[in-house]
């Protein structure tokens, strides 16, 4: 029962703090736009702007929450739902830093160390897609339902490739806990260089990265919002507290994309010199989180960096991208890593 | 509770496809019918894993969702198909068949 | 040597050679010449020969008496456990020596035999696959595939009597020995069956073992099986009743005669009673009437033989009468002596037959240049001046068969007829009526073996045809068959001893060869030896100088006449069956062509598909093209069958 | 605690699978199917299958029901709203016929199946590994045979649809 306790207070502490990160991303987001721009960005509200996200929760909470006339109530009511609870439930397995000894209790700062972590990962956040799929269908909009259509395909399509690229990974760790995949990348090779898994399978990695953005529909891949052609998609017709659930699940999904994407290819929160990855003491565990965090962080960054430096794809190039040169190459990645992990037998 | 229950459902499952087959016109929800049925066989299967502590009956589910998987790409792409001929997904218009 | 060291495989290459001839000879012929052809053909049982001469010399040296070489698992269906497996032992090593070793030799004279025939590939193809078969029959390990082998050879049989299926007479005799073969087949296959019911398993082996276990109870049943298998054998072997194909059988090429209806596959029943030996010495009712069957069938045919004009069906009547003996041996428990005369006889008989061939092939017709196909000794006569090497080996063959000494028949059939003498108790015992039988065919044998020695090669020439002197003279192939065969059947009697210690562990150790007694042996060697040479002589003198005056005499006396009409004339057993048996099964044919096949036949023929009419007319609304009514009608097959599932769960003993 | 999830999750299932068949617009049919595999792959995860509970999951929630939703939104937007409640092939006789098969598949359920207890299941019941052992090892030809059928599903799909487009185009 004790353990229950624990386990609920764990879901608790990293859930409030995986909240509290999306508003600070909006902000983040604002001004690197400005600076990739050449503008100011938010400098209104408290010093630099940096209450400016609370001020837009405020705003999006007190507004009025229209449903339109012809939409599918029901439907329209859950969508937001759909892209926001999956978003934060894959977070669940992510390993977020060492192994802590408190009061003679051993704590893995993990939520759920899964028989099958990376898949119910990858499971989950497949799920995402209802969210903007209903919401599109029950919109009863032809630039939503465009939108829609969109996402599916293209998550669909996004989705082989990444899961190719994880087998990848798989592969070549040999496990399917990603707690032991973040030991397994904690020594070094040559004294220097981390046995991250972006050094034994840099094309993985690439495959991976590019179906993330897709899976999240970030630019380059936005297509399903798309404002210049089917303005804002999806959600055209949502306004209030459900459009920030929709705005908030984007964000928490690229979050869950990024924590994963360090976890499976940059060691998660190990570095070599810094965090022992087989020490328990508290000291090493906060740094450890530190360490995490700032990796994550990094790639939030260039998850919007790259939002604000790319133009966006042409829905037959998307198409392109993913089906005649992604999962080909990741086909082929799959089989040389299999030839290499058999190199016993075969040769 | 006996996980014979379990098995109940799965008989269940099954046989709320079979209406579902035996009576919908819609081809989609009876595709869909289809899949209920595949998954109450599956539900029977891990049952019987976890009864006898074997991994025959989950080895089996997997060749199940394969097939499942390839039964759905294949249907959708009959109903595409036959949606552009007839501008209908309504069995009731795939009648050139009858005798 | 050890277990591990003996060329097992080497076994499935005995059959397999010459299976693979036949399959080359088949695919080629048409496309090679008659010589690459012919050396082919020899080249399957030539390989198979040494092969089988190495295997034999390896058997001996091998402490186990028999070696099984499994091909594959050919049935597996509940208790039946089949496989495709040869057996090594002894018997079938000796069996795969006289068919490989007598085969080539009849390959090699066929050379010459058929040459400049049209259908020389064909033939040498289904000689090929016969001794495939009958190296089938010889090695198989079970019941089933000797089966195999034996209607393997039946089939050959069949294909080679007809072989000039042009001729319609021809054609004819092999369907009968066909059809006559199949109510032995028919027999025997009951046998298999049954033996499969009794024993459980259908391998020698295996019997040999059900056997030793069973219980006298089941006697009825074992001795009920031999004589299911002892009918097969008469089928096969030309024994009384099923004998009558045999002399039709001649219509064949003379080789073939040598080789199938002389040497080999009539030895098949023989052969089968020695590899069955563990079954036939504990039914000794069924060994009883096979060795009274035997007997009968010697002398009947003998005297059969007396009064034949044929070449060729003279030999024949004599090898039904000689397999009698073999059957006689057999019945008798003599194993040994059985086997040993059939290695004999396929030597002497084959000379015989070979030299059948030589003389009919010396005959040519003045104005055509190819042989007559004169066979008619009437019209023979006169001809060992003109060709001295067929005299000569003909004369190694026919002394060997009238079993003079030193000749090989000698040794083989003496025993036969001491052992028979030996074990009897009474004179109206079984093996007292065999010896007197025996003995009376002995002296027939002489008299129509010096009979065809005299008509055909003393005397006047009777016929208008002249001898050839260069055409046999040219053919090296057929002088050197006739010398090999000859030289064997000279001296073929030296096997004896060694051949009754090597046969040995095949019949088992509760088998005892019987010890003749000295003064058994004697008057039944004076009284043989010295009643052949009478015969001899007497028979000799008649129809070499007085032949003009043997035919008036019988011509003239009623009594005589009819003797000799009867026996001419095969007892008219053919017109009774022709009477008894063939013409109430024509009218049986016509009865049913007429009821069953055009009322009952027509009628269901006619009638399916006017209820299939009906049955569409009536199903045709449930086929109305919708998914649900389909899926439904499948909904209501899946209910019944699992009602039934329900119905045997609910009410299921456990 | 197990037999309780067992018991709702179960009931869940049997409702939404009832909700999926029942319903008009087959956008909602896919909601529910969606439920429906949700919980019969929460049933799989608390019969210790966890790996099958997610690839359930996975390829149904995640990619078959992606497929229907893709489908229904391709087709015509108006006809779906035009669909009445249709008139079913007599409800009754469906009604009646699966039933009649619930009952028939319950009498061996009842009657065939002593009441089972769990063996003593290993440590790693239901993990990948656990389950990849046994089917590499036991059914390699069958794993062939499944990848030859998805491909065909791929190459057929492919095919199909591009029947359909020529047949709508001449």
């Amino acid at each position: 029962m004790s353990s229950m306790v624990l386990d609920a207070g764990k879901i608790l502490l990293i859930f409030a703090v995986f909240m509290q990160i999306p508003p600070l991303l909006i902000y983040l987001e604002r001004k690197i736009c400005a600076f990739i721009q050449d503008r100011i960005g938010p400098n209104r509200v408290g010093p630099f702007g940096i209450l400016q996200p609370l001020a837009d929760a405020i705003k999006l909470i007190t507004k009025e929450s229209i449903t339109p006339k012809n939409v599918d109530v029901f439907l329209y009511t859950v969508a937001p739902l759909f892209v926001m609870v999956p978003a934060a439930i894959s977070f669940a397995v992510v390993p977020v830093g060492a192994d802590v000894k408190l009061w003679g209790h051993t704590l893995q700062l993990q939520i759920a160390d899964f028989h099958v972590g990376i898949l119910f990962f990858l499971a989950i956040t497949s799920l995402s897609v209802y969210g903007l799929t209903f919401g599109a269908w029950a919109s009863n909009n032809k630039y939503s339902l465009y939108g829609g259509i969109r996402s599916t395909a293209q998550m669909i399509s996004y989705e082989v490739a990444m899961g190719l690229a994880v087998i990848c990974v798989l592969m070549s760790s040999g496990t399917v806990y990603l707690r032991e995949m973040v030991f397994a990348q904690s020594h070094t090779y040559f004294g220097f260089l981390p046995a991250w898994n972006v050094f034994h399978q840099p094309l993985a990695f690439v495959i991976f990265l590019i179906a993330a953005f897709a899976e999240t529909n970030r630019l380059p891949f936005d297509l399903p919002e798309a404002e210049s052609e089917l303005v804002g998609g999806y959600h055209t017709e949502y306004s209030g507290m459900k459009f920030a659930m929709f705005f908030m699940g984007e964000y928490m999904a690229m979050i869950s994309m990024s924590a994963i994407m360090v976890t499976l290819f940059f060691g998660g929160w190990t570095l070599p010199g810094v965090v022992d990855a087989h020490s328990t003491t508290v000291w090493n565990a906060l740094l450890s989180v530190v360490v995490f965090g700032i990796k994550t962080g990094a790639f939030l960054i260039f998850f919007i960096w790259i939002r604000w430096t790319l133009p966006r794809l042409r829905y037959d190039q998307l198409m392109k991208l993913g089906w005649k040169v992604l999962i080909p190459l990741a086909l082929m990645n799959l089989f040389f890593t299999a030839i290499w992990g058999l190199r016993d037998q075969i040769f | 509770m006996s996980p014979n229950f379990l098995l109940y459902i799965g008989a269940a499952l099954f046989s709320i496809g079979t209406f579902g087959v035996l009576s919908c016109r819609n081809t989609l929800i009876l595709l869909m019918s289809i899949e209920i049925m595949l998954t109450g066989v599956s539900l029977s299967l891990v049952t019987f894993s976890w009864i006898w502590a074997n991994s025959a009956g989950q080895i089996f589910v997997i060749f199940i969702m394969a097939v499942a998987a390839g039964e759905a790409a294949i249907g959708l792409a009959i109903i595409m198909a036959f949606y552009r001929l007839h501008k209908s997904v309504q069995t009731d218009k795939a009648e050139l068949m009858k005798g | 040597m050890n277990e591990t060291t003996f060329p097992t495989m080497w076994i499935a290459f005995i059959p397999l050679l010459p299976l693979l001839g036949f399959l080359l000879v088949s695919l080629l012929r048409r496309k090679l010449s008659e010589k690459v052809l012919g050396l082919l053909g020899c080249a399957g049982p030539l390989l198979a020969f040494v092969v089988a001469i190495y295997l034999t010399v390896s058997l001996y040296r091998f402490p186990a008496d028999s070696v099984t070489y499994v091909l594959y698992s050919w049935i597996q269906s509940g208790n039946l456990q089949l496989s495709l497996a040869f057996t090594l032992d002894p018997l079938s090593a000796l069996l795969c020596l006289v068919i490989t070793g007598v085969g080539s030799v009849i390959h090699i004279y066929s050379i010459g035999y058929m040459h400049g025939d049209k259908g020389f590939g064909r033939y040498f193809a289904y000689l090929n696959l016969f001794t495939s078969m009958m190296l089938v029959l010889v090695l198989g390990e079970n019941l089933v595939v000797m089966f195999i082998g034996w209607e393997g050879v039946g089939l050959c049989s069949y294909l080679l009597i007809g072989f000039w299926y042009e001729d319609m007479e021809k054609s004819l005799a092999a369907q009968k020995a066909f059809v006559v073969n199949r109510v032995g087949d028919f027999a025997f296959l009951i046998g298999i069956f049954w033996a499969f019911f009794l024993f459980g398993t259908l391998s020698f082996e295996g019997i040999q073992q059900a056997i030793a276990r069973l219980d006298t109870f089941y006697l009825w049943q074992l001795n009920a099986i031999a004589i299911l298998f002892f009918i097969g054998a008469t089928g096969k072997s030309a024994q009384i009743p099923l004998y009558l194909w045999l002399p039709d059988a001649m219509a064949g090429p003379t080789p073939v005669s040598a080789l199938i209806h002389a040497a080999t596959m009539v030895t098949a029943g023989v052969y089968m009673i020695g590899r069955l030996s563990a079954l036939y010495s504990v039914a000794t009712f069924a060994s009883s009437v096979v060795a009274i069957v035997g007997a009968l069938t010697a002398l009947y045919a003998a005297t059969m033989g007396i009064t034949q004009r044929d070449i060729k069906k003279i030999l024949a009547y004599s090898t039904i009468s000689q397999l009698g003996y073999m059957f006689l041996a057999m019945g008798l428990g003599a194993y040994t002596l059985g086997i040993f005369h059939l290695t004999t006889h396929a030597f002497f008989k084959a000379a015989l037959f070979l030299g059948a061939g030589a003389v009919i092939h010396a005959y040519v017709r003045p104005d055509r240049g190819y042989p007559a196909g004169l066979q008619d000794t009437y019209k023979m006569g006169g001809l060992w001046r003109q060709t001295p090497l067929i005299f000569f080996t003909f004369i190694a063959g026919g002394f060997s068969l009238a079993a003079l000494p030193p000749f090989s028949g000698f040794f083989s059939k003496d025993p036969i007829l001491a052992t028979a003498l030996q074990k009897a108790q009474t004179p109206f015992s079984v093996e007292g009526l065999a010896w007197f039988l025996g003995t009376l065919t002995a002296f027939c044998t002489v008299i129509y073996t010096f009979r065809l020695i005299a008509l055909v090669f003393f005397g006047q020439p009777r016929g208008d045809v002249r001898v050839e002197p260069e055409h046999y003279h040219a053919s090296y192939t057929m002088g050197f068959a006739l010398v090999v065969l000859s030289l064997l059947s000279l001296f073929g009697g030296g096997l004896h001893h060694t051949l009754s210690s090597y046969l040995q562990p095949v019949w088992g150790s509760s088998h005892h060869t019987v010890e003749i007694s000295h003064s058994v042996h004697e008057f039944n060697f004076f009284l043989i030896f010295g009643g052949s040479v009478i015969f001899a002589v007497v028979t000799f003198y008649i129809f070499a100088w007085r032949f003009a005056w043997i035919q008036k005499v019988v011509r003239d006396n009623p009594w005589w006449w009819w003797l000799y009409f009867l026996s001419y004339r095969k007892y008219f057993v053919d017109e009774v069956c022709e009477l008894l048996i063939v013409k109430p099964l024509k009218r049986l044919s016509a009865a049913l062509l007429k009821w069953i096949d055009f009322f009952l036949i027509e009628g269901i023929v006619n009638g399916l598909p006017k209820l299939f009419l009906g049955w569409g007319w009536a199903m045709r609304a449930a086929q109305n093209g919708r998914v649900h009514t389909y899926a439904g009608l499948i909904l209501v097959g899946v209910l019944l069958g699992l009602l039934y599932l329900g119905y045997t769960i609910v009410y299921s003993p456990f | 605690m197990y037999e309780i999830m067992w018991l709702i999750l179960g009931i869940l299932s049997v409702i939404s699978a009832i909700l999926v068949v029942s319903r008009i617009n087959p956008v909602y049919s896919a909601l529910y199917l969606m439920l429906f595999f949700a919980s019969v792959s929460g049933l799989f995860a608390f019969l210790g299958a966890s790996f099958v509970a997610v690839t359930q999951l996975f390829i149904y929630i995640g990619a078959i029901i992606v497929l229907f939703l893709f489908v229904i939104m391709m087709l015509n937007f108006e006809e779906l709203k035009k669909l009445q409640r249709p008139p079913l092939f007599s409800p009754l006789k469906g009604l009646i016929l699966s039933l009649a098969l619930f009952g028939l598949l319950c009498v061996p359920i009842y009657f065939g199946l002593p009441s089972a207890h769990p063996r003593h299941l290993p440590a790693d019941f239901g993990s990948a590994k656990w389950i990849a052992r046994d089917m590499y090892i036991q059914y390699p030809f069958a794993i062939e045979l499944a990848s030859v059928l998805i491909i065909a599903a791929l190459a057929g799909a492919f095919v199909i649809a591009r029947i359909g487009k020529k047949a709508k185009n001449s």
